[in-house]
């Protein structure tokens, strides 16, 4: 076995955490130091990874990078990673919005120590689940992210901070608890927890039938996705995090229900998604409709954005669901397109709340003069979030709405295509709105004086807008990637 | 008709109820402890009429019914050392009064 | 007839140091030294046990003192317990001074009825080795002699003698269905029994719930456990810790031997006290779970809680009676869960120990900001909170699959959702004590001290639960093999 | 109708009642009075059923000690006059008991026991201490009862002392 | 001609963007013209280069040149998607109508925009929308065409909301946007409908497929309309108008670039690109050309009454492009993009016009200006002769292109014919009462202090030159058609002699019509607003419910922004999913909660510290657990 590249990157971030609980009385400058340069490291190797990932047309289906390692043999589970194109995307996106995170928390100065030690661990753990070939390893991982967003949101928090993030908590246990109970069941009608092995379940007499099974699994993912109605932790947790824990939670967070659905649900059960398809269609798009609706109604800057995910998340589920490789293809590029262009929004709706103090629409206004970087940024942002060409959002969502139409898996799938493309106008709506709201106008008097953002910040969100131009104009990038990573599973839905 | 197992076991189902009945409804902690100690007595009747109508040879139940009397003896002792502590710092063996614990 | 003495020698090497502390205590003046000789009794009869396992499986006295795998595992783990447990004790034996000799001795003895109990497979033996290690923990749990203490030992003496009476009587009618008082004979008789359904014998089906009853009070499952609570806000902290964690084990112990062994065959009858077991389960974790919530005192907290891993750990018990008798998942998924939960509890009362001692109060909301006066408590407390909740990287959360994986195994899917969908509940209430530690504002800046016993114990507990959650592979290992003995 | 069963009806009617004065009774010094005498009544069915030794065990155990200690317990707290109250959940109690009463009224009468036809041997004491000390006996559970005794004791002596 | 070159075209502006926005407004902002001459050198380059592709064109044989593609994105095995260009007989036109046109604004801008702080960021916009606008017109399939498509629409909302802090071009800005991005939505439908059929984004495939037949029936006649939704949005064809006058709010080069020449004849060139597709289904084109007309009329009635001089100059935009889709509809790409190609020049100049106006008093508002024609001569006579080429007067270039499709509609449909007679009428009408109303009496300007202090003059020559440049053009464009060259090139007329051309027509009948509709209508302005000699207050006040009407747009602003968006989606629709959302699921959610809560609450209260309560219950647990057996066991 060569280095074990995603072993090193995975624990890069533990690394440093044990480095900086371990230094005595660090001053936080060193600890926001040692934290960005692990981060930035792991996502460099990440790049590495991307860099070095066989992209040969007989690497089709192939996991690579693959580490396996006895680990509880009593219940045959492994310590297997690897990736494929579907998760290595994934990884360099929590690289890189680890490394992002870590710069958008520059300011913190309240428990600097254990705040970066959580957010470390939270990218581990987020790492972790995308690389985690095995089932109890990956539920490992999966449970491992609860703790430091629990802390992150209640300590560091705003508002109501303990009650979202135990709202969060709560939500997502039940549903990890249900998935738990499905990957047993798995576990048990086949002896495997390999994911590998799995794909595309022979049928078999299961405790349950394999609906239910699919269903168990889904659940939990759905409730990280999140799909209506299983949703209303999100603007809650959204709302009351740090700024940083905002960009990681819609960034990477969301996409650990996307990532979930097509690597367990639809890939071991191919031919129950088939079936259940048309009704996750339709949630897909009330989820696009509703959650735009919802989204247009809210006061809050950073509430609206939270609403906005659900909307965007419903094309992910549409392309996932729609059962065809271009759907799929899109859905994985709108996972990366949305984590790092709502990553992105978070970001600035931080600045623009430290800087003016302010959240709530009707008290902010031309802002656009005070802070004109953050302007034209959150406009960047905001235009790729309402999918304009060019941007990230433009190519995954358009890539994800042909893969939809084009589907023949799903029955009446182009009417239900064509009601998500409507979701698109309504986002145009409120994107232009909440700009108008925040930095359109005249300066208000009460924000004079209020500073631009300064160096750290600049980096960060350009890094950001650098991200969605280049995955916007040259989405090939990735779907070259991706596409590795979606054919073999779409091979099972054909046969 | 003539006295059988079901008679004994009868009976002993009966002093058993007796002393539940009487374990739950005194107040008096050590009116209480007496009740439990019937119990055990009706456990005794059982095992020793086993002892006698199914293995009449080898004499188990008996021996069994002896370690019952020890332990009995044993728990009484305990009891009342514990009664007489709860008296001593709450001048009470009314056990309606022993709920300094609830909730 | 061969007494076979080596394979007594833990539980005799412990009785010796038992009395060895007891006379000591009566010259001796440094009484630290009482705790010391009892860990090194502990130590020397966790050598003993070591020195047996690996070893074939033996009996002596007729086959009625088991010496097997099961049994040796479950020694360890009291032995370990109650060497936790007096270690946590240091900070907490100022409070009865006088009697620190029995107080030791006591742990000593009722740890030798427990290990008794895991290893007999007789009626009377288990009888009696129940009795023992039951009133010496009264005697333990009402030695405060406060008004607290007292009454918690009062109910808990109270409520065991109608269990185990109860119990007895149970036991009378399993004697008087087959005449015998060994285990495996019993099994036998029960096997020439023409019977199809337990209610061809009524006497037999009372006798098993009797049974279950009693041994039901030992490790809290509903209806049985409403003493919990109040008897561990009573009793003096360790003492709580040691009965959340040994006894129950014990109980579990035992009724995973003696159910296994009387009543797995034929397979109806070990499926009906299976679901018998897998109802109850649904009942004590739901219930446990649900009151916790509304608790402020945290003992009592925890108090619920254990009859919610009660709960949990029936689970295990319910697949071993639902699961044919070839497997051995549902008891090596208990061992696992126990040793998890052994671990993690006692970690958490050692740190509530070292708090409550110092701040005098149980209440949950005194708590508050302790992660900042005392940070590596509160680290400790918050992980093995965590753990209790079944949360990486704990042990916690490998029993929990560990455990729910017998229970998907034997067809009880809908058990486990019951269970996940505890857990999540019971993230409720733990954060919320984890929240109380770190988000509150603390009430004072004094620091919380802690002696260097205390904390290696907290630490090496910690570690233990760090350990079991992220390579378990060893440990259940070590599981599997203390079961593989009933399979033979 | 035997000599044997007319004891029997004696002795069960005398321990019963004797069992019922106990809990009801508001005297509870004659309460304790009417345990005796239920012990003995309970002895004396061991007798009726050929065992010898542990009738007199009985008497010595519970009537000797047992009820000795509960006597001097009932004057060590001073409670007598307060007497033998009934609690909150008398009738409640009621019902639980005759319902457990019931429940086992039935597991008797509907097992079918497999009575032995052999007689039983007399004298027991000899035949006991080999059940207990003899090949195949119950030594185990005597060596655990007298560590048993050693943390009564002990407890006990705890508890009472002051502090 | 080297391959790369068309790329140039449409990548030089960009370059120009970037390098603004990139290294000029960051360290060079205390040197805000610099951003100008980049922007004009760029565009600059690209007009060289139109031209050169123009020339190129002609000489090509079948007027097409091949360009290699770029691979963009592997969609799916064997289906990707490819950047390419398509350079054509129409993009050579629409290139050099861009670029002419927009070279032409950059240079006024310097003037109009000087001294403006945003002044770097303008060019940066103009810049990237003239680089938008010239890939758009090049682009080869649906996805590329839609990323500029987007990307015109982007700037446009930019560069309306150039003053942003005004709320009202804030407003007009996100209107504008909004209500194309309708459009497209049926536009992005279109091209996903295209796709499921035929596979393929690529647009001259989709021409050879319709051509041939297998894109036909119903089909093809709902892409077409998905097509022409999204070209409808664009062009603020009917019912999609409304965003267009607002869209005024942005500088007025802005407008006479974007709201005039350029992007909102991207509808029309889009019809004219997907031609073939229209031509092989007769609903559709039958659409265009309905709406194209009923716009017509529709757009220039509201011009009549508006008093802001750019609001008539939009409305007559918006009308100007409903003929130029009844062009399309009734007879081909040839007459509509003829006509879209004069209109760029005149509609360009009117604005410039419009916007020296402004230049000189501050305003917009007719009512404060008058007797301009004196101190803005130029302004004057360029203005005059956009406006009577706007009013199709003999032989400027709107005759030419506008009695073109007056003769095809009168041939095909005769009831859009009137219409647009009708349409020709007004129009003369409303742009000669500006006219006169701007130029003719006496300077009524009085709200603005600082103005009034200087004298009025005229605009500098950096403006005034372009215009007369434009004025040039106005006056000419519609030669080119005399020999039936430009309908020929576009692959649709018929050749003549140049004097035939030139004065053949006056032998027809419909032309002398057309004229005598147009004089009348400025007729009817000179005796209202010059001479007198109808009172306008008179006329206002005998068709009050009319004036109103017009005046009010006929309530589609109201019945859009507040009666749809606002009553029935925002504060509606909107408003019961929130409540929703709120209180029945996070609510149900919160509920379950608490409810269990309440149930620990309650169920610890079960546990009264009374020991033999606990008793009972042990006991109760094994008389239950026996009955359940035998009920159950």
């Amino acid at each position: 076995m060569d280095f074990p590249y995603l072993t090193t990157v995975i624990f890069l971030p533990v690394v440093a955490v044990v480095i900086i609980a371990l230094l005595p009385q660090p001053k936080p400058k060193v600890i926001k130091f040692i934290s960005a340069l692990f981060t930035l490291a792991a996502f460099a190797l990440s790049l590495v990874v991307f860099y070095l990932f066989d992209r040969s047309p007989g690497a089709i289906g192939q996991m690579q990078f693959v580490e396996k390692v006895p680990w509880i043999s009593a219940i045959n589970a492994f310590y297997h990673l690897g990736v494929d194109g579907l998760s290595l995307s994934l990884v360099v996106l929590t690289t890189l919005l680890g490394f992002l995170a870590v710069l958008v928390s520059w300011k913190i100065e309240l428990r600097p120590r254990e705040y970066f030690i959580w957010l470390l661990i939270l990218e581990t753990s987020l790492l972790g689940v995308f690389c985690s070939l095995d089932l109890v390893l990956f539920f490992l991982f999966w449970e491992v992210e609860l703790v430091p967003m629990y802390f992150l949101i209640s300590i560091w928090g705003t508002g109501r901070r303990e009650y979202s993030a135990i709202k969060y908590v709560v939500y997502t246990l039940i549903g990890s608890a249900l998935m738990l109970g499905g990957i047993l069941v798995i576990y048990f009608t086949t002896g495997s927890l390999n994911m590998l092995e799995l794909a595309d379940l022979a049928p078999m007499t299961a405790v349950i039938p394999f609906a239910g099974i699919f269903f168990l699994l889904l659940f939990a993912f759905a409730v990280k996705l999140p799909v209506i109605p299983l949703h209303t932790w999100l603007p809650d947790a959204h709302t009351d995090a740090p700024t940083a824990v905002s960009v990681i939670l819609a960034g990477v967070l969301l996409k650990m229900g996307g990532y979930g659905m097509i690597r367990l649900c639809v890939t071991i059960f191919p031919n129950v998604a088939v079936t259940c398809a048309p009704l996750l269609v339709i949630l897909a798009v009330v989820n696009v409709l509703y959650g735009a609706a919802v989204t247009l109604r809210q006061k809050d800057l950073k509430r609206l954005i939270a609403y906005s995910s659900i909307s965007h998340m419903g094309y992910v589920l549409l392309g996932i669901f729609a059962l065809s490789q271009v759907s799929l293809v899109g859905a994985t590029l709108q996972m990366f397109s949305h984590g790092i262009i709502t990553g992105l929004l978070f970001a600035l709706v931080g600045l623009v709340y430290d800087k003016s103090h302010e959240r709530n629409l009707d008290r902010l206004g031309g802002l656009a003069r005070q802070m004109p970087v953050i302007a034209v940024v959150f406009s960047v942002g905001g235009l790729a979030a309402l999918g304009l060409p060019s941007t990230s959002g433009f190519a995954a969502e358009f890539i994800t709405f042909v893969g939809c139409f084009t589907s023949t898996v799903v029955e009446g799938i182009r009417l239900y295509t064509i009601l998500g493309v409507l979701g698109v106008v309504i986002t145009a709506g409120y994107i232009l709105w909440m700009l108008q709201r925040v930095f359109y106008s005249e300066p208000l008097e009460k924000f004079n004086g209020v500073p631009d953002a300064d160096n750290v910040e600049k980096l960060c969100i350009f890094s950001f807008v650098a991200a969605i131009m280049a995955i916007g104009l040259y989405p090939a990038i990735l779907t070259d990637v991706i596409r590795l990573g979606i054919m073999p599973i779409i091979k099972l839905i054909g046969s | 008709m003539s006295v059988s197992l079901e008679h004994y076991l009868i009976l002993s189902a009966l002093l058993f109820c007796i002393g539940l009945y009487g374990a739950l409804s005194r107040r008096n902690t050590i009116v209480i402890l007496m009740s439990i100690e019937i119990m055990l007595n009706a456990v005794n009747v059982a095992l020793v009429a086993f002892s006698r109508y199914i293995v009449p040879l080898v004499l188990t139940g008996q021996v069994f019914a002896l370690f019952v009397m020890v332990v009995a003896a044993a728990e009484v002792a305990v009891g009342l050392a514990i009664i007489i502590a709860l008296y001593r710092s709450r001048e009470t063996v009314d056990v309606e009064q022993a709920d300094l614990m609830k909730g | 007839m061969s007494l076979k003495l080596e394979l007594l020698t833990p539980e005799l090497s412990l009785l010796i140091f038992a009395l060895l502390v007891i006379l000591l205590d009566l010259g001796i003046k440094q009484k630290k030294v009482l705790a010391g000789v009892s860990i090194l009794g502990l130590l020397v009869s966790g050598g003993f046990v070591l020195t047996l396992w690996g070893r074939e499986s033996a009996s002596a006295f007729n086959g009625m003192f088991l010496v097997d795998p099961f049994a040796l595992f479950f020694k360890l783990l009291f032995l370990i317990a109650a060497g936790l447990v007096i270690l946590a004790s240091q900070d907490y034996v100022s409070k009865f001074a006088r009697f620190q000799g029995e107080y030791y001795a006591l742990i000593l003895i009722s740890a030798i009825g427990m290990m008794l109990l895991a290893t007999t497979g007789e009626l009377i033996s288990i009888y009696i080795a129940l009795e023992l290690s039951s009133i010496s923990l009264y005697i333990l749990t009402g030695f405060l002699k406060d008004p607290k203490s007292s009454e918690a030992g009062l109910k808990y003496l109270l409520l065991g003698a109608v269990a185990s009476a109860t119990l007895l009587y149970g036991m009378a009618l399993v004697f008087g269905l087959t005449g015998k008082t060994r285990l495996t004979e019993i099994a036998q008789a029960i096997q020439t029994i023409p019977l199809t359904t337990l209610l061809d014998s009524p006497a037999l089906l009372l006798g098993i719930i009797l049974l279950a009853c009693g041994f039901g009070f030992k490790i809290a499952c509903v209806p049985f456990q409403m003493w919990v609570p109040d008897v561990y806000e009573g009793a003096p902290t360790p003492i709580t810790a040691y009965l959340s964690v040994a006894s129950k084990a014990a109980g579990f112990a035992v009724i995973a031997r003696f159910f296994y062994t009387t009543f797995g065959v034929p397979d109806w009858l070990s499926l009906n006290w299976g679901i018998l077991f897998a109802s109850l389960s649904a009942i004590t974790m739901t219930l446990g779970n649900v009151i916790a919530i509304a608790q402020t005192n945290i003992k009592r907290m925890l108090g619920y809680s254990s009859i919610a891993q009660a709960g949990y750990l029936m689970v295990g018990l319910a697949a071993v009676g639902v699961a044919s008798m070839a497997d051995t998942l549902g008891r090596s998924g208990l061992l696992f869960f126990l040793a998890s939960y052994t671990l993690t509890n006692l970690g958490a009362f050692i740190a509530i120990i070292a708090i409550s001692n110092k701040i005098d109060s149980d209440l949950i909301d005194d708590y508050t900001g302790m992660g900042s006066r005392a940070p590596l408590l509160a680290l400790g407390l918050t992980l093995c909170l965590i753990s209790l909740i079944g949360l990486p990287p704990t042990a916690g959360l490998i029993a929990k699959i560990y455990i729910f994986n017998a229970g998907v195994h034997y067809g009880l899917l809908w058990l486990v959702v019951i269970g996940v969908i505890n857990s999540c509940i019971s993230a409720y209430y733990y954060l919320g004590v984890v929240k109380v530690m770190w988000l509150g504002a603390p009430v004072s800046e004094e620091k919380v001290p802690s002696s260097w016993a205390l904390r290696i114990v907290l630490a090496l507990t910690c570690l233990g639960v760090l350990v079991l959650g992220i390579i378990p592979g060893k440990f259940v290992q070590i599981a599997e093999t203390a079961v593989r003995i009933f399979t033979s | 109708m035997t000599v044997l069963d007319i004891v029997f009806w004696l002795l069960a009617v005398i321990s019963i009642g004797a069992a019922l004065a106990v809990v009801f009774l508001q005297n509870i010094f004659r309460a304790a009075l009417f345990l005796v005498l239920c012990f003995f009544a309970v002895a004396g069915l061991f007798i009726t059923l050929q065992a010898d030794f542990l009738a007199v065990a009985q008497v010595l155990i519970y009537v000797g000690a047992i009820s000795i200690l509960i006597i001097l317990a009932i004057m060590l707290t001073r409670e007598m006059w307060r007497g033998n109250p009934g609690g909150r959940f008398q009738l409640p109690a009621f019902i639980i008991a005759l319902g457990l009463f019931g429940v086992m009224v039935w597991a008797v009468i509907n097992t079918s026991w497999q009575i032995s036809a052999e007689l039983p041997l007399v004298p027991t004491t000899a035949a006991i201490g080999s059940r207990l000390f003899g090949e195949g006996g119950l030594l185990l559970p005597l060596e655990i009862a007298a560590v048993l005794l050693l943390a009564a004791i002990l407890g006990a002596i705890v508890l009472v002392r002051e502090k | 001609m080297p391959h790369q070159v068309p790329w140039l075209i449409w990548l030089s502006p960009m370059f120009s963007f970037i390098i603004i926005s990139l290294i000029l407004r960051p360290f060079f902002n205390h040197h805000p013209k610099l951003s100008g001459y980049t922007t004009i050198a760029a565009i600059g380059i690209s007009c060289f280069l139109s031209f050169w592709v123009l020339i190129e064109v002609l000489k090509a044989p079948g007027h097409r040149l091949e360009i290699p593609d770029i691979q963009w994105v592997v969609i799916e095995d064997g289906i990707s998607i490819h950047l390419g260009l398509i350079v054509d007989a129409l993009t050579a036109v629409m290139l050099i109508v861009v670029s002419v046109v927009s070279l032409l604004i950059q240079i006024y801008s310097q003037g109009y925009m000087h001294g403006d702080p945003g002044y770097p960021r303008y060019y940066a916009f103009m810049s990237l929308f003239t680089g938008f606008m010239l890939g758009l017109v090049m682009a080869d399939n649906l996805v590329f065409l839609f990323l500029f498509w987007e990307g015109v629409g982007l700037c446009s909302y930019l560069l309306i909301g150039f003053w942003f802090h005004r709320p009202a071009a804030a407003n007009a800005a996100k209107k504008a946007f909004i209500v194309t991005r309708l459009g497209d939505f049926g536009f992005l439908a279109a091209i996903l409908f295209l796709f499921y059929h035929t596979g393929t984004f690529d647009i001259e495939r989709l021409h050879s497929l319709a051509i041939a037949g297998t894109l036909a029936g119903t089909t093809l006649t709902w892409a077409a309309l998905g097509i022409f939704s999204g070209a409808a949005g664009k062009s603020a064809q009917f019912p999609l108008h409304t965003w267009l006058p607002d869209a005024m709010e942005g500088p007025t080069p802005v407008s006479a670039l974007i709201h005039a020449a350029t992007m909102v004849a991207a509808g029309v060139f889009l019809v004219a690109r997907f031609f073939p597709l229209f031509e092989h289904s007769k609903v559709a084109l039958t659409i265009v050309a309905v709406i194209g007309a009923f716009t017509a009329i529709f757009a220039a009635s509201m011009g009549l009454v508006m008093n802001d001089i750019k609001r008539v100059v939009a409305y007559s935009t918006i009308s100007q492009l409903g003929y130029m889709m009844l062009g399309l509809g009734v007879s081909g790409v040839a007459v509509g993009i003829f006509h879209l190609f004069n209109h760029a020049f005149f509609k360009a100049l009117l604005f410039l016009g419009a916007g020296s106006v402004n230049h000189a008093t501050g305003t917009f508002d007719i009512r404060e200006m008058g007797g301009l024609r004196r101190v803005m001569p130029w302004t004057y006579i360029t203005f005059i002769i956009a406006a009577l080429s706007l009013a199709g007067i003999y032989p400027l270039s709107g005759f030419w292109s506008k009695d073109e499709i007056l003769i095809y509609s009168f041939k095909t449909q005769p009831f859009l014919f009137t219409l647009a007679l009708i349409t020709v009428f007004m129009t003369a009408f409303y742009i000669f009462r500006v006219v006169f109303v701007v130029f003719g009496g006496e300077y009524r300007g009085t709200k603005l202090a600082h103005h009034s202090e200087h004298k009025l003059h005229e605009s500098p020559a950096v403006m005034v030159i372009p215009m007369v440049i434009l004025a040039f053009f106005s006056a000419v464009s519609g030669w080119l058609n005399l020999t039936g060259n430009f309908g020929e090139f576009l692959g649709h007329g018929e050749a003549r002699g140049l004097l035939e051309g030139f004065f053949g027509i006056l032998g027809k009948p419909l032309p002398w019509l057309s004229l005598i509709v147009a004089g009348l209508g400025i007729y009817l302005a000179y005796a209202m607003y010059s001479t007198r000699r109808i009172s306008p207050e008179a006329v206002g006040r005998t068709f009050v419910p009319l004036y109103t009407t017009l005046s009010r747009k006929y309530w589609f602003d109201e019945l859009y922004e507040r009666i749809f968006v606002g009553k029935t989606l925002v504060n509606g629709l909107f408003v019961g999913l929130e409540a929703f959302d709120t209180y029945a699921v996070d609510g149900s959610v919160n509920g379950i909660a608490d409810k269990t809560i309440a149930t620990g609450r309650a169920l610890s209260r079960v546990q009264t510290g009374q020991l033999q309560l606990y008793g009972l219950f042990i006991a109760m647990g094994i008389v239950a657990i026996t009955i359940c057996f035998y009920f159950f066991g």
